[in-house]
């Protein structure tokens, strides 16, 4: 059962963490390769490393944070990451339909000349 | 040998960036490099088939299945050396920056002869 | 007597150090230091004058053994050294005064010292080492002295000190390929392994030995640095210079070739033209050459104290030309005209800088009619010449008698007549001198010029006197030269106080014989001259060129390029001038260094990593090719 | 073009003599003759159940003591080249991240990132970690920081003093040594206590602590350095 | 909500950090526990003022409810947002609508509005790329409402709900 | 009660004095500056009490961490290591005492910490008997250097540092790499183990390993043509570090491929290979110094035409030669650190580095161009300065060994002397008899900067008078290399 | 190692080339850095597998570690960026 359950999630992880980098390759700009990778390579790590926590329960405490680890930070990096692009002006896909950012960081722009 | 092959190619790399590029940054990353290269080949160099880590975390460890413990004692201490040169190269190449506004080595040139 | 030795070389470098604490004080008690010290050598060289002595070993103090010896060639030299610097110092007392700056002429004095010790040094040494070493030391003391005398100097003094340099490593070379034999530099040491060495070792050896003393005796085509550096360094120092310091290059060749090198053992490794080993005999011919071209070059000369260094070449042509004949009257008679030279050219510099001490000028043709106004200057300087010119009974004539008579003995013709061109030539340009200096109209800016003061005159008169003293009793050198070179493995030559008697090898020459003679022709000629009309005296605004009327600025140039037609004759031969050769190299090395050596340094930091990549490669590659790069 | 070629050539060469020397010597072979010693006695002589560290600390601690002081050097240097008058450093507190979600985020997780790199020195003689990994999580919590707040500044006469004073530390530890019988520097004076318990292996942790303290004070300064370096320059220009 | 003394704030800090220690150490030695306590203690000086503002706050019984129920909502919000790239990146038609959206919230601290913005990076369809006052700004792949209000609703709302008991 | 004739406290003390400088610059800004004559001073000590056991001995080794070499990193102090950690440690505390007057730029408290921190490296370097651990000292000593060159933060300094840090880092890496290789080859780290391990390896594969050390080495220790960093590091830097780089840093690096090629690649062929490399730097050095205008550029090119010259004289592999190597190493290290020092005053005085603004200079600063003549005078060979003693021995032990390419290397030696000779005469004939075209006000250094100056002059002048001693020692410590003593005393002692 | 366990490993080491592959690409910083940053998380992964099939409790530490300076070096490239220098 702990075996099962064990090479479940990591045979789950390692599917999330493939799909991740597919989507890093499939999608067409930027933005959207970080949406498919933050979600599912977090997932994918976050799982595969409770997987081997459950199967080598001995070291279930220090797997969970490890996981936790990656849950906390993969999300800030992301958005600094993603805020960066939008800045030094990586392009959107021609595809995207509204772009709020230009106001929202055009005050900010403003807020700082202050 | 194939890792072998890898830090010589790795060192050569950075060899050759220091020798062809011109960006003061590329310069610092062939240091890099050839510093990589270095510590790569020293680890290589301590690999024993089948080794695992020197360390006795538990009860019974076989002492004659480990990699040998001195280049990996080794390259702990090359790696902070190299981490300190590059510190400081850093430091030098904005300096650099400052005074010249510009990063190609090629118009850096005020000393000669 | 151990003792005595390494005082007389410790008394003028103590004395120079004292000199320069005692400037401190004040300046009398320097000068007054100073001449009590130099008196102090003189006394001690004195004290043990003619003795033989071999091997002192004094202590290990600078690092290795300082070994002295002395005999009586070494005295000789020691007489000249001493003496002069004696005089040389006394007259600097009054002359340097117009120096402000009190701190040079402490260093000043003291550098005088410093040289007349590594001088003492030089001539004391027993082995190649110590004399070396103060070979070396008296090269950077002497250079100190030159630079002394202004802005020119110091481009003379670098050309000097250069040249020494050079020289001297020449020698450094040939004293290390001795050691590496011998493993002890001792002169008998050495002579021992010579006498056993291959033929090529003691040519090379000899050869490189004596490039060195080439340059500080200024033998053609080594003497570039000399008319510079002897003109432009300050008057007293000029004597000490032309007078002593080249000779120590004479000595060194007599030591080389007679201490270290046997005529015979050189006779039976080399091939002998006219009975000379070829070595000896190439010197010769240096010597001749520089006896020629010297005498030419110094007629041509518009500055006083540069006429005279070229001379000095010349004359310094004439000890190497009869140390080099290999035999007994011609090594005599070239150690003979060393004390000689030593003594009329320190006499002619201590003249003109006399002359320069109270005109200000050595520029001839801004001189002339000073004879009323100096007279005993004038007549000092008159002695100078005569003794120069080789006239009896002053002291040149006999010692150029000895060379001539060795030359004639050895049938080396060619060489003889070149001596008797020198000889001749010398007669136009002291000729130029006195008239230059001391004849014709007086500029009128010298109206109140006065005779030097008595310090100055003193050592003057001693010069004088002793032109005269040795010229007319040669006896008194030729007592040393000869005992001295019976040690060297010479047959002696027959002499007495006023020459050699007859029957000898000298034929019969005795200087008041010959004086007699001469004195009679000269008083039967002055009769004519006072009984026949003369010229008529003419004011000096009363001439034209041209016709134009001259304008001050002009009116003394007559002594303008006085040989010029002469000159036009000689200058192809003086075209070929060496300088030209030395400065062709020293463009090549500017060359070299401005453009080549900038490709290596180029502020390129991927330059020069790359160089650091070459030479891995190079190792790689040798390891590649299994080593067998080289 | 042909400088490259060329130097290509070159580099392969230089490569090339590499492959051939270690021909000899091939990848996975033991090679060892003085490691084995230290795998056989490692345990008992230092008491560390990670031999790296037994090495590191212990037997080659000279060395450490050596990377210690390049560490120290390059900091001092940075801080040479990098030096700013007081009234341009204080230019920096002005600063305030625009980025909300760093800000917020690298504040949360700082106090997080010195327990751990606490964890990891302390732990040096029974982990692959060590004073080392430690000190330099512990200042990239500091880097962190600055990110977060780029005002933010350390106090660097404290961090002249805790470098110092890991410093001497060290170097008293060791000169303590002298005083043994075996009077040697370094010597292991302290027991070595039970095999992998956190007291063991005697001088070996306080070294690896007092390393830590070192390493991250060094490298805060250098990063406060390099930020300050950014910003309060970053304006005159 | 203002902030909490600093005792306070200090002994949160410790209590969060051993809690942390042990379960890094994973182990319940006596020395590590000892240990863990000291480096606690000292780290906790230095970082106090970073941690949290509530400070013990955080313990409130309500909080910690919340909290755990919370937790396993998320998770599973972001199983379906995996499900959901999956979804968008093989199918073949590859169906996204990107834009950028502003989206509002009532959160006031920073943690809660943190927790906001992570929450909704980790979530089906979009990524939070900044926060500013009660904005977020928010990337999404499938854009079904583009005006502030229905974007709130569609993306914040459901978090907040939870997140405002949790970090007031 | 400790044993203080102790080869390791040699490093420690200084370094610990390193950490107290930055220790206390937390509380008090002058204690900085005073330390580090402290720490040299103990230094000094420690060097003179290891004398008595050295003569005694042959030399002296101490371990680390209570285990015998090859277990733990040893110190060896033979003979000839003895030498250039006095000369080290001398230089440092002369130095030190110069700087208090000479440094008066921020952030003073590092400057001293990474001064001493250099010398410490150098110490290190000559003393270490582990080939890694040389690794770590060459770094220290390099890294120290590189934040000296850049002190001053200024265009010139900041590109100096810069390219010596690329060429320094460089080096270190390929050093490394020909440390690892014999590491790979023989297990082991310590210098004399491995030499006795890699006896069964053939030449060609000990090359490759030789020309990394040598190269890595070389940088630092200034050959050609690895040495383009050297004129531009040593201007730039505070002439107080000019003086410790140019005096004893690169001897240094040096001594240490000396030592490893004695020890380890004691083959003919290598010494060929070096003598190539050794005259190469002589000529270029001293050719390009003939040309410079500024004055540390000149001497600092001077350094590389010394380091040639001693280079030189070892690569002649004999008793002698070895000699004339160490006598010329004494003698550059005390000129031309003191050279250095003066040429600082000058340069605090004139306010700039050109050699035409030196003109006159001998007679406003009497003392100090007093010195500066004596160092160049040494520096020449002119006797009866000390410089003499070493050119004498190098020139005789080389022909010694009566061949073509022995001659052919003499005369290129003498050549380079008589440049040498050039540029040193045409500097102090403008100093001293040249004339300043407008009247300067410039006074005689201070006499903080005065001290150090006069205390090294006096030593060479107390070496050039009574060189017996310093002439035997030196013969002993080459006759001990080159007998291999060093070898076996060690093994003796160090129970390898 | 079990096959299971191989199966593991090659998926993941396809995403970990699918992410170098991005690296390489770019086309710009930004791309590149998203890639690395997949590619470290994959590693991170991977580590405490590795642990777990050597054994070795202590690779999980190493994960951490490299965990949190890739995140570190996350947050700041994204800085640098963003302002430049
Ligand atoms: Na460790
Ligand atoms: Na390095």
């Amino acid at each position: 059962m702990r075996l099962i359950l064990g090479y479940f999630l990591l045979y789950f992880g390692a599917i999330f963490l493939f799909l991740g980098a597919f989507g890093l390759i499939r999608l067409p700009d930027l933005y959207t390769r970080m949406q498919a990778s933050t979600k599912s390579t977090t997932l994918g790590a976050f799982a595969s490393v409770l997987g081997v926590g459950i199967l080598h329960p001995d070291w279930f405490v220090k797997c969970l944070v490890v996981a936790l680890f990656i849950l906390l930070t993969a999300p800030v990096g992301s958005s600094a990451l993603m805020r960066a692009a939008y800045k030094t002006g990586v392009p959107l896909d021609e595809r995207t339909t509204v772009d709020d950012a230009k106001e929202f960081f055009g005050e900010e722009e403003k807020g700082e000349a202050k | 040998m194939s890792y072998y092959l890898g830090s010589f190619l790795l060192i050569a790399i950075g060899l050759y960036t220091v020798i062809i590029k011109k960006n003061l940054i590329k310069i610092v990353i062939g240091l890099n490099f050839i510093a990589s290269g270095v510590n790569l080949l020293i680890v290589s160099i301590g690999y024993v088939k089948n080794g695992t880590a020197p360390i006795f975390s538990k009860i019974g460890i076989n002492p004659s299945a480990m990699v040998d413990p001195i280049p990996q004692a080794l390259t702990l201490t090359a790696i902070v050396i190299d981490a300190s040169e590059l510190a400081l190269a850093v430091a030098f190449v904005v300096l650099l920056y400052r005074h010249y506004g510009t990063l190609d080595i090629k118009k850096i040139r005020s000393l000669k002869w | 007597m151990n003792m005595s030795l390494e005082l007389l070389l410790a008394t003028p470098f103590i004395g120079g150090l004292l000199t320069y604490i005692g400037g401190k004080v004040h300046r009398w008690v320097r000068n007054l230091i100073a001449v009590l010290f130099s008196l102090a050598t003189v006394g001690e060289m004195a004290m043990y004058y003619n003795t033989t002595f071999k091997g002192v070993v004094w202590g290990s103090l600078f690092g290795s053994n300082l070994v002295l010896q002395t005999n009586p060639i070494t005295w000789l030299f020691l007489f000249i050294v001493t003496a002069i610097s004696l005089l040389v110092i006394v007259f600097s007392i009054d002359d340097m005064k117009k120096e402000e700056d009190e701190i040079v002429l402490d260093s000043y004095y003291m550098q005088l010292l410093f040289v007349e010790g590594a001088m003492v040094g030089i001539v004391l040494a027993g082995d190649l080492i110590t004399f070396f070493m103060f070979w070396e030391i008296m090269s950077w003391t002497s250079y100190f002295l030159i630079v002394h005398g202004g802005k020119k100097s110091m481009a003379a003094g670098y050309k000097y000190i250069i040249m020494s340099v050079i020289g001297a490593y020449a020698m450094f070379i040939a004293i290390a390929m001795l050691y590496a034999k011998t493993h002890s530099l001792v002169y008998s040491d050495v002579a021992l392994a010579l006498s056993q060495a291959s033929p090529s070792f003691i040519i090379w050896t000899v050869v490189l030995l004596s490039v060195g003393f080439f340059v500080k005796a200024a033998v053609m085509p080594l003497h570039t640095w000399l008319p510079d550096a002897h003109s432009e360094a300050p008057s007293p120092v000029s004597p000490l210079l032309s007078g002593v310091l080249i000779k120590m290059g004479a000595y060194g060749l007599f030591i080389v070739f007679y201490g270290l090198l046997s005529v015979n053992l050189a006779k039976n490794i080399m091939p002998s033209v006219f009975s000379t080993p070829i070595l000896l005999y190439i010197i010769q011919w240096l010597a001749a050459l520089s006896i020629v071209l010297a005498t030419f070059l110094a007629i041509m000369q518009e500055d006083a104290k540069r006429l005279l260094a070229y001379s000095s070449v010349s004359q310094i042509g004439y000890v190497v030309l009869g140390l080099a004949t290999g035999t007994s009257l011609g090594v005599a008679g070239g150690l003979f005209h060393a004390l000689n030279h030593a003594i009329f050219k320190g006499l002619l510099f201590l003249a003109v800088g006399a002359v320069i001490y109270r005109t200000g000028t050595r520029n001839m043709s801004e001189l002339g009619g000073l004879v009323k106004k100096m007279p005993f200057t004038f007549t000092a300087l008159l002695l100078g010449i005569i003794a120069l010119a080789g006239v009896p009974p002053l002291n040149g004539f006999v010692s150029k008698w000895m060379i001539y008579e060795a030359l004639i003995q050895k049938k080396e013709v060619f060489l003889l007549i070149m001596a008797f061109v020198g000889s001749t030539g010398a007669f136009l340009y002291v000729y130029r001198l006195i008239h230059s200096l001391f004849l014709g109209q007086l500029p009128e800016k010298y109206e109140n010029v006065k005779d030097v003061p008595i310090l100055m005159q003193i050592p003057i008169w001693i010069l004088a006197l002793s032109t005269i003293v040795y010229g007319i009793f040669p006896g008194l050198a030729m007592d040393v030269i000869v005992k001295g070179m019976k040690l060297f493995g010479f047959t002696p030559i027959a002499y007495n106080l006023f020459g050699f008697p007859e029957g000898t090898a000298m034929g019969s020459l005795t200087v008041i014989n010959i004086a007699a003679v001469l004195m009679t022709a000269f008083v039967a000629v002055f009769i004519i001259f006072i009984l026949f009309p003369k010229t008529r005296q003419v004011s000096q605004y009363d001439n034209y060129a041209s016709g134009q009327e001259l304008t001050p600025d002009f009116k003394y140039n007559y002594s303008f390029g006085f040989y010029m037609s002469f000159g036009r004759v000689i200058k192809p031969i003086l075209s070929m001038s060496i300088e030209r050769v030395y400065n062709y190299w020293i463009d090549a090395f500017k060359i070299f260094g401005d453009y080549y050596m900038r490709r290596i340094y180029t502020g390129n930091l991927e330059t020069y990593n790359s160089y650091i990549v070459i030479v891995v490669t190079i190792a790689a590659a040798a390891v590649l090719l299994g080593g067998k790069l080289w | 073009m042909i400088r490259k070629i060329v130097y290509s050539i070159f580099l392969a060469t230089i490569v090339l003599s590499l492959v051939m020397f270690f021909a000899a010597f091939p990848f996975g072979q033991n090679k060892m003759s003085v490691g084995e010693y230290y795998l056989n006695h490692g345990v008992a002589q230092t008491g560390a159940s990670n031999i790296v560290t037994s090495v590191v600390v212990d037997y080659r601690g000279f060395d450490t003591l050596g990377e210690v002081s390049v560490l120290f050097g390059a900091a001092a240097g940075v801080a040479i080249l990098f030096f700013v008058l007081g009234e341009n450093r204080r230019k920096r507190r002005e600063q305030v991240a625009p980025n909300f979600i760093v800000r917020v985020g690298s504040r949360i997780i700082f106090p997080f990132i010195l327990l751990f790199g606490t964890y990891i020195f302390i732990h040096g003689h029974l982990t692959p970690g060590g004073g080392f990994q430690g000190g330099a999580i512990i200042a990239s919590g500091f880097l962190l920081l600055y990110l977060a707040y780029p005002g933010t500044t350390v106090n660097r006469s404290r961090l002249s003093m805790v470098e110092g004073l890991a410093g001497i530390t060290f170097i008293v530890l060791g000169l303590y040594g002298l005083l043994m019988p075996e009077s040697s520097f370094l010597y292991n004076f302290l027991p070595k206590g039970e095999l992998n318990a956190l007291l063991s292996s005697g001088i070996l942790p306080i070294i690896y602590i007092a390393i830590g303290f070192k390493v991250a004070a060094e490298f805060a300064g250098i990063i406060d350095d390099m930020m300050c370096e950014v910003i309060c320059r970053g304006g005159e220009k | 909500m203002e902030k909490a003394g600093k005792l306070n704030r200090y002994i949160f800090t410790v209590v969060v950090l051993y809690v942390s220690w042990i379960l890094l150490t994973a182990t319940t030695h006596k020395d590590e526990l000892i240990a863990g306590l000291i480096v606690s203690l000292l780290v906790a000086i230095g970082s106090f003022d970073y941690l949290s503002e509530h400070g013990l706050g955080h313990f409130s019984p309500k909080r910690v409810m919340y909290l755990i129920i919370y937790a396993p909502y998320y998770l599973w919000q972001i199983l379906l947002a995996n499900f959901d790239v999956a979804y968008r990146v093989l199918a073949p038609s590859m169906p996204i609508k990107p834009g950028i959206v502003k989206v509002k919230t009532g959160l006031k601290t920073d943690a809660g509005k943190l927790a906001l913005a992570n929450s909704i990076t980790m979530t089906p369809g979009t990524l939070t790329m900044d926060v500013k006052d009660d904005t977020l700004l928010v990337h999404w792949i499938y854009v079904k409402d583009e005006t502030v209000e229905g974007a709130t609703k569609e993306i914040g709302t459901p978090f907040e709900k939870y997140l405002k008991e949790i970090f007031g | 009660m400790v044993n203080l004739a102790n080869p390791i406290l040699l490093i420690v003390i200084p370094l610990l004095f390193v950490f107290l400088i930055a220790f206390s610059s937390a509380f008090s800004k002058s204690a900085a500056k005073y330390l580090p004559i402290i720490a040299f001073g103990i230094n000094v000590v420690v060097a003179m009490l290891l004398v008595p056991e050295v003569l005694k001995n042959g030399l002296v080794l101490s371990t680390t961490a209570g285990f015998k070499p090859p277990i733990a990193i040893d110190m060896i102090v033979d003979k000839l290591a003895l030498f250039l950690v006095i000369i080290a440690s001398v230089l440092g505390f002369v130095v030190s005492i110069y700087n208090v007057a000479y440094i008066d730029e921020e952030p003073e408290e590092k400057f001293y910490a990474l001064f001493t921190l250099l010398i410490t490296g150098i110490i290190w370097m000559i003393i270490t008997g582990d080939l890694f651990n040389l690794f770590v000292a060459f770094e220290v000593t390099s890294i120290a250097a590189f934040g000296l060159v850049g002190f001053h933060r200024d265009k010139g300094s900041v590109e100096a540092g810069f390219k010596y840090l690329v060429m320094g880092a460089i080096g270190g890496s390929l050093l490394l790499v020909g440390i690892i290789m014999l590491y790979a080859a023989t297990g082991t780290l310590n210098i004399i183990d491995v030499a006795q391990k890699s006896a069964e390896l053939t030449f060609q594969q000990k090359f490759l390993a030789y020309a990394l050390i040598f190269v890595g080495l070389g940088i630092e220790g200034a050959l050609f043509p690895l040495n383009a960093w050297l004129p531009d590091a040593h201007p730039a830097a505070p002439s107080s570090v000019s003086s410790i780089l140019s005096g004893i840093m690169t001897t240094a690096a040096i001594y240490a491929i000396i030592r490893i090629t004695n020890i380890i690649f004691d083959y003919n062929q290598i010494y060929l290979f070096l003598m190539f490399f050794a005259l190469l730097t002589l000529i270029f050095g001293e050719i390009a110094a003939y040309y410079q205008k500024d004055i540390k550029r000149m001497l600092a090119y001077s350094t590389i035409g010394q380091t040639g010259l001693f280079f030189f004289a070892f690569t002649i592999h004999s008793t002698n030669g070895l000699q004339g190597a160490f006598l010329q190493i004494i003698n550059h290290s005390v000129s031309k650190s003191m050279l250095f020092l003066v040429v600082g005053a000058m340069i605090v005085q004139v306010g700039s580095r050109n050699i035409e603004d030196f003109v006159g200079l001998g007679r406003k600063m009497k003392v100090s161009s007093f010195f500066l003549a004596i160092g160049m005078f040494s520096l020449m060979g002119m006797p009866p300065f000390f410089g003499f003693w070493s050119k004498l021995k190098i020139i005789f032990a080389a022909l010694q060994h009566s061949n073509a390419l022995m001659i052919g290397s003499v005369v290129i030696i003498l050549l380079m002397s008589v440049v040498e000779g050039a540029y040193f005469f045409k500097l102090l004939q403008m100093m001293f008899f040249g004339k300043a075209e407008q009247d300067r006000e410039i006074k005689e250094a201070s006499f903080g900067m005065l001290v150090p100056v006069v205390i090294l002059g006096f030593i060479l002048l107390f070496i050039s008078f009574y060189p017996t001693p310093v002439l035997d020692f030196a013969h002993q410590a080459a006759s001990d290399l080159m007998n291999k003593n060093y070898i076996n005393l060690a093994l003796k002692l160090g129970g390898l | 190692m079990s096959i299971l366990d191989w199966i593991y490993l090659a998926i993941v080491s396809i995403g970990a080339v699918l992410a170098v592959v991005r690296m390489v690409k770019g086309p710009d910083v930004t791309n590149r850095v998203v890639g690395l940053d997949v590619f470290t998380t994959i590693t991170v992964a991977l580590f405490v597998f590795f642990a777990m099939i050597f054994d070795r409790y202590i690779y999980i530490d190493v994960a951490l570690v490299y965990g949190l300076l890739a995140f570190i070096g996350v947050l700041v490239i994204a800085r640098f960026i963003e302002r430049g220098f």
